[in-house]
């Protein structure tokens, strides 16, 4: 196992993956800008650099910091949490050449998964269904309208190395085809350096459901149950749960086995998350691959009592999956997240300020992942989540009435929050009936989509 | 690189908790800045704050420093040479991080703080003598010593043209962003 | 009962951080600030703040922390005789809540308070007149109500003599304990 | 179910009882005193009563202004958490009365099982171990030192309205039989207003543990396993936890095959908790009965997943424990409480005072049951407990590592706590190989025992 532990993130991923590190006795290094300084990831690590200014590209974006620091300490392995350096192939080769592990799939692996393109080639080669679309890269406008009119409008245009819905268009008619190429192909490029871009049916209304994926380096693929976050403003999940309420036993062994297989041809290791759409008549196709630890993991956490971050370490350490996870994982009750965000619960403004006034909720069911507390600064540089609140339940009711309770409990002051929004979800008929898509915001009136 | 572009990477003194500013540390305030000929005074410390302003004149700003925590700042800088480093607690708030090491030098000198993350030669190679020693009178662009990071080496300049009046950090040590070096007093 | 035994049931408001900015240390600050000479002085503690500007003999303009949250605390009443529990944010600590009636009535009266939970009843029984109206002179021991608790009738009797000047419960309320009932200025 | 129950206690048993409502949906009324002006539970209650002054006699304890609190909210029925009114038979009689469901046992179960040597004689009469000892009370200083010799000193002399150590003494020479009674016999005179006192032989360092059990109203009774609280500091507990490392699944079994036939024949209702000590053969007595929720239920939550609170709610509105209890309940993984005091960790002195600096730790396998806050006062009148702090693992390992860092991650300022105490016996060689016994503290020097 290792010694000591670099963790390159901030906030409550941050102190997660300190709580991990704590509880299998590695010591941890914390990594923090100037705006982090009095952060409790930098408190509550063994030892805390300050690697830059707040601009995270100055900072936790930047690679020759984040190893120097790992470099001075001798820290033996740095976890990237998510977002940030997470995903970020050249970093993973970086953390190789200086014999640092990196605790994620390999550089070439998440460079694989990083193009969509190639992505949606290995799911197929595995039997995994995807949607219609193109081949490939697309050559021309014009292989793309013909690719486009084969599989039928409405379709979506899709940046190979996209995300967060930037180089992305929706196309309902063969006129708009070429202009939105365009554009999508101008705004991937801006944002990501490269203009490719591949074509893919849309589905209206789809359900987000994404499955946990464990694997160690020798091997051993395993699955543990879908999330369902279907719950999102702008391709943001506001709430997540598990397991779906849409996924029959039946369907997640089917895909569960179709995915060890998969992951296993592509060499996939350490943690990982396969999204997937369902379209109205309950058939999923695959989307993407996150090849992190998710933000919304917690709630697989609970369902199958399997502590994910404290397994990638294990993995990275090179555990089998055998010594790692229990002999039969069973899924076992309900668990539900909301993420409480520094925002406008209406405009979805950000806010950012000093917490004046702050309690947690807690008692039977509860768990919450923050680094905020009374008189902290959220600090206007990086993304809004403040906390993750967590509620379990021996089934989705009892999970959601302890979420309503919890939110009632859940005091914050000095800034906005998203809980009111967050209460009128959870007390909206639609969302306890579980008719979950990703118009539910938009189509319910509880916030514009836009 | 001016004292005035980094932050003091380490502190590990509970931030006090704010005792109020009494009638009597203003008054001494409003002494200080009539004798300074600075045109506006802002002294914050945790709730309080004073500001003073002067109506006519120019001349430049002057963030007055907490004048304090001389003590602190000591043992801050032996922990840090230690190796620790552990952070400020979450409830203290804003601090003057520059302030921190007014109470080693003099008044009027700059510090040169690490622009990354690192080890700190004091000279090119082992053996040879050390770029600067106390007392050396530099030039902007002179070389003050090496930052290692990612196997390379980093020739740190002086900024400033001036005297080195204190080097902060032994040889072979980790340095964070924005560490402070050594203090410069500007010629 | 005196008006000092039992606190107000029911405060909203949250307290200070720090203890508030007095009148005479104000008078203070004015003075320093006149010797000084200087254009402004600005000065903040925890939730008070004082400026003071000095514009060619002009005015001296004072932001004084609010002394006296009077709307609030009528609205606080107000919510009371809604029948609300509502209760204050946890982190409001200190608080005087005896002031919380004042702007009802006369800095001289005090208030007659529940000795126990219950339902408030300004008539032996229904239909017959009330024991006391406002404007009423009171002897020390007159009744003034009857706080029904556990089928049991309480007389409330006055501890002062005085006129009442105001009431303030309906009849057939609840009552929490030490929930104000009647105002009565003392001869 | 009811519509309304109103809450007869304070601080952190007061906002769980809050939260087990609010998941049934059932509204709740507050009760507090003068000094609880601002605290949380009267802030989360739907409706709050102020019912006295700050002294607990005048208001928690004052049995006429809690029931009139009741009257005047139309409340259906009154929780009385555990302390102040949870166990006086009085109490549950005029709630009878005053036509509100009292949430426990019957009066006169209340009753019979604050009689010490009556609950003694019950459990004897159902067949489980109890010490040897008198028969009822002693007639005589003859008698009971006739008894002494016949089971061998050392013995115990204790009161049968006794508690919390008062009227009780051990007696380790028949020399001292006489003058020890008599001092005991004024003790609990003037402590419990009866001088009624009876002799069991005396168990050195035992183990504390104890078994909880769910009565319906229709004759059914369920032992929802044991947990052991042998962490004590002059009979108070600091640290509990479940399953105990001392029982093994045979005692468990037999203990609560025997316990359900005893508490069906005493006619025990609602949630109900009888004490044993285990000695160093690993026998189990009987010692006592608490007829109320216990301050460490939270550890059998967590690892039988039922909400102990919840369930006393739906049993005293006439559920069935058929429909209250899943069909089977299974004791899965490990919990650990430390009752978080505000007090010196080694001087014990009471530490009120306000909390400025507060940090609750989360995370994965944390549960934190508190009323208390960042800026919130702890006042000087009640009890000193602030905090329950509970961690789940899958096995005893994993949910010492997580309470461990749990403690690390617990900032309190402003005013002492016993997080320390913790942190030290956590790290523990001998707790943590779980030799547990009452003497603890003193042996391991952690703290003195007096």
């Amino acid at each position: 196992m290792f010694r000591k532990v670099l963790i390159a993130n901030r906030g409550e991923i941050a102190l997660r993956v300190i709580c991990a590190c704590k509880d299998l006795g590695i010591q941890t290094v914390a990594v923090y800008s100037e705006a982090d300084r009095h952060s409790l990831h930098a408190r509550f690590a063994d030892e805390a650099i300050c690697i830059g200014p707040a601009k995270s590209t100055r900072s936790y974006l930047d690679i020759p910091s984040v190893i120097s620091a790992a470099e001075i300490t001798d820290s033996e392995a740095i976890h990237p949490g998510y977002g940030f350096l997470s995903e970020n192939s050249e970093f993973a080769e970086v953390c190789d050449a200086c014999n640092v592990k990196f605790i994620g799939p390999t550089a070439a692996v998440i460079r694989r998964m990083g193009m969509k393109h190639e992505a949606r080639r290995a799911m197929q080669e595995a039997g995994i269904p995807i949607l219609p679309g193109s081949e490939g890269t697309l050559k021309s406008t014009e292989e793309g309208l013909e690719i486009a009119h084969s599989i039928g409008f409405p379709i979506m245009i899709k940046a190979t190395a996209g995300g967060g819905g930037r180089g992305m268009r929706v196309v309902r008619d063969a006129s708009e085809f070429g202009p939105m190429l365009a554009q999508a192909q101008n705004e991937a490029a801006a944002a990501f350096g490269c203009g490719d871009m591949y074509i893919e049916k849309l589905v209206e209304r789809p359900r987000h459901i994404e499955f946990q994926v464990l694997a160690d380096e020798h091997g051993n693929v395993e699955i543990l149950g879908e999330r369902e976050c279907s719950i999102q403003r702008r391709h943001q999940k506001l709430i997540e749960e598990s397991p779906s309420p849409a996924v029959s036993p039946e369907l997640r062994r089917r895909i569960g086995d179709g995915l060890k297989v998969a992951m296993k041809a592509i060499g996939y290791t350490n943690a990982g998350t396969v999204e997937f759409l369902m379209d109205e008549d309950g058939s999923l196709s695959f989307m993407e691959v996150n090849a992190r630890v998710q933000v919304e993991h917690p709630v697989t956490e609970f369902v199958t009592g399997v502590d994910l971050v404290k397994s990638q370490i294990r993995i990275a350490a090179g555990q089998p999956l055998s010594e790692v996870l229990p002999a039969n994982i069973e899924m076992r009750g309900h668990a539900i997240e909301c993420r409480i965000n520094a925002e406008h619960p209406e405009t979805f403004a950000p806010s950012p300020g000093r917490i004046t006034g702050w309690n947690l909720p807690g008692g039977i069911g509860v768990r919450v992942d923050t680094a905020a507390h009374a008189d902290c600064i959220v600090p206007p540089y990086y993304d809004s989540l403040i906390a993750k609140l967590i509620t379990y339940g021996g089934d989705r009711t009892e999970a959601i009435a302890r979420m309503r309770r919890a939110l009632d409990l859940f005091i914050i002051e000095g800034i906005h929050s998203s809980i009111p929004l967050h209460q009128r979800i959870l007390a909206h008929p639609e969302f306890v009936a579980g008719n979950l898509d990703t118009s539910f915001l938009a189509r319910t009136k509880l916030a514009c989509s836009k | 690189m001016s004292a005035a572009t980094t932050a003091r990477p380490k502190a590990r003194k509970r931030a006090p908790a704010n005792p109020d500013m009494t009638i009597e540390e203003i008054k001494e305030l409003l002494a200080v800045f009539n004798e300074s000929g600075v045109a506006e005074l802002d002294v914050q410390r945790g709730d309080n704050r004073v500001r003073i302003k002067r109506s006519s004149g120019v001349t430049h700003e002057v963030i007055a420093p907490a004048p304090a925590p001389v003590a602190t700042h000591n043992a801050s800088n032996a922990a840090m040479h230690g190796g620790s480093y552990q952070i400020a607690p979450p409830s203290s708030g804003a601090e003057e991080p520059m302030a921190s090491a007014r109470p080693l030098v003099d008044e009027n000198s700059e510090m040169v703080r690490s622009p990354i993350v690192g080890t700190f030669y004091d000279s090119a190679s082992p053996g040879s003598p050390p770029f600067v020693k106390i007392g050396d009178r530099v030039d902007v662009g002179a070389v003050l010593c090496i930052i290692e990071s990612m196997k390379l080496m980093n020739e740190i300049e002086s900024e400033v043209a001036g005297t080195i009046v204190a080097r902060l950090v032994e040889n072979g040590r980790p340095v964070e962003y924005g560490e402070a070096l050594f203090a410069v007093r500007p010629r």
